[in-house]
């Protein structure tokens, strides 16, 4: 199982903040994974396709994408505006 | 030495905790508050979301490398989360280092990387409603330039 | 917003009354404690001299240049005069601004200045007895480098 | 009447934190000052000739001669070390 999250405008433009795929239900790296959740939707194929959205993986930001393991954690957040 | 939480803080007894240092020279501390406009609106509240979990991590990352890169006699970074209103304050970093320039150095570093690199977001209530506040160039140039030099 | 003073201040009471006005984004002081070591000898204790009368027309001048330069909101610069001991607070600089990176070089250029235009001198006692400190060549380059930009 | 001023370090090694010169005992210029301070003795020779001797007329640091007028206040002092 993997754990995916949303944050901020992101969060309440998909009425989402987190969802759970199983193993043999999720792909094996990040791109495949955005290309997967932006079948949910409008809003989802823009949100996963925008630019400026950034990615954390397992809490640490990446540009890069990347194997997906069981038990992984992966956000989509806008950029941050903390401070 | 890193603290989310909804309650306020006190910048003097922070202050007082970062002084105790045998060999501290200089405290710089920076204090953020919520203003009452932004883009030319009147802003009536501000609400912090932050990724529990991440934004301890990305926090302190950001004070190792800054640890790294000047000498850190000690260091406290608050940042508030939840509903706030014009006049609170937000952040907090206060650093204790032996000299002036290093202290004003690594409280400006810390503050430009937690503003591009720690996963807050904040939604300010206005006439007009709610909305997310926009992340601003200003802030991506100010983070840079700790690379350039 | 000048003082000139004998006594300890409240770095926590200054924050306060720094943070009181709408529009305020940002407050950044800097204080200054007395180290127990200086050129590599302990200093068991640190005698301030100032200049009256001129002392405050330099530090006056100083925030005038400051002024002008940002958009400063309030300011507050005190200086300690007379017998310090070793963690004893010498000076605070505190600023406020609408926004973080002028309140930074504010604090800065203040503390930058009064190293090297107000008439202040320290003399500090060692093993080897009193001796009045040497200005310091890193100091006077840290105040030009306000004028090569 | 002019009044002239030492601080800390030249304070303690002319033993001397002020002197009042009447009208007519002051020269025209802060050069001409200096010389006739200098004259005191190999101590006010070094101070008063010391590069890195700063000096304020009326309370405003200047680098450059000037003309000394009545009432004037001239002070002597090395580098500031405050802060």
């Amino acid at each position: 199982m993997i754990k995916i999250l949303f944050f901020a405008g992101y969060r309440e433009k998909l009425g989402c903040d987190s969802l759970k795929l199983n193993s043999g239900e999720y792909p094996e790296t990040l791109e495949a994974l955005r290309v997967k959740l932006s079948e949910k939707g409008a809003d989802w194929q823009e949100v996963l396709e925008d630019k400026r959205t950034l990615v954390a993986h397992n809490q640490a930001m990446t540009r890069k994408d990347f194997t997906i393991s069981e038990g992984d954690e992966i956000a989509f957040f806008p950029p941050v505006t903390g401070g | 030495m890193i603290s989310i939480q909804q309650e306020d803080f006190n910048p003097g007894l922070e202050q007082d905790n970062l002084s105790k240092l045998t060999g501290t020279g200089a405290v710089v501390t920076f204090t953020g508050l919520v203003r009452d406009e932004n883009l030319g609106d009147d802003v009536g509240g501000l609400y912090l979301e932050h990724y529990p979990g991440m934004t301890e991590k990305a926090l302190q990352e950001i004070i190792d490398e800054a640890a790294a890169r000047w000498p850190l006699q000690a260091i406290k970074v608050i940042h508030r989360v939840g509903q706030l209103h014009p006049g609170d304050r937000i952040v907090y970093v206060g650093v204790a280092s032996a000299h002036r320039r290093a202290a004003f150095e690594i409280c400006e570093f810390v503050m430009d990387y937690l503003k591009t690199r720690a996963p807050f977001w904040k939604r300010e209530t206005t006439v007009d409603g709610e909305r997310w506040v926009d992340a601003r160039e200003s802030d991506k140039q100010s983070a840079e330039r700790w690379y350039e030099e």
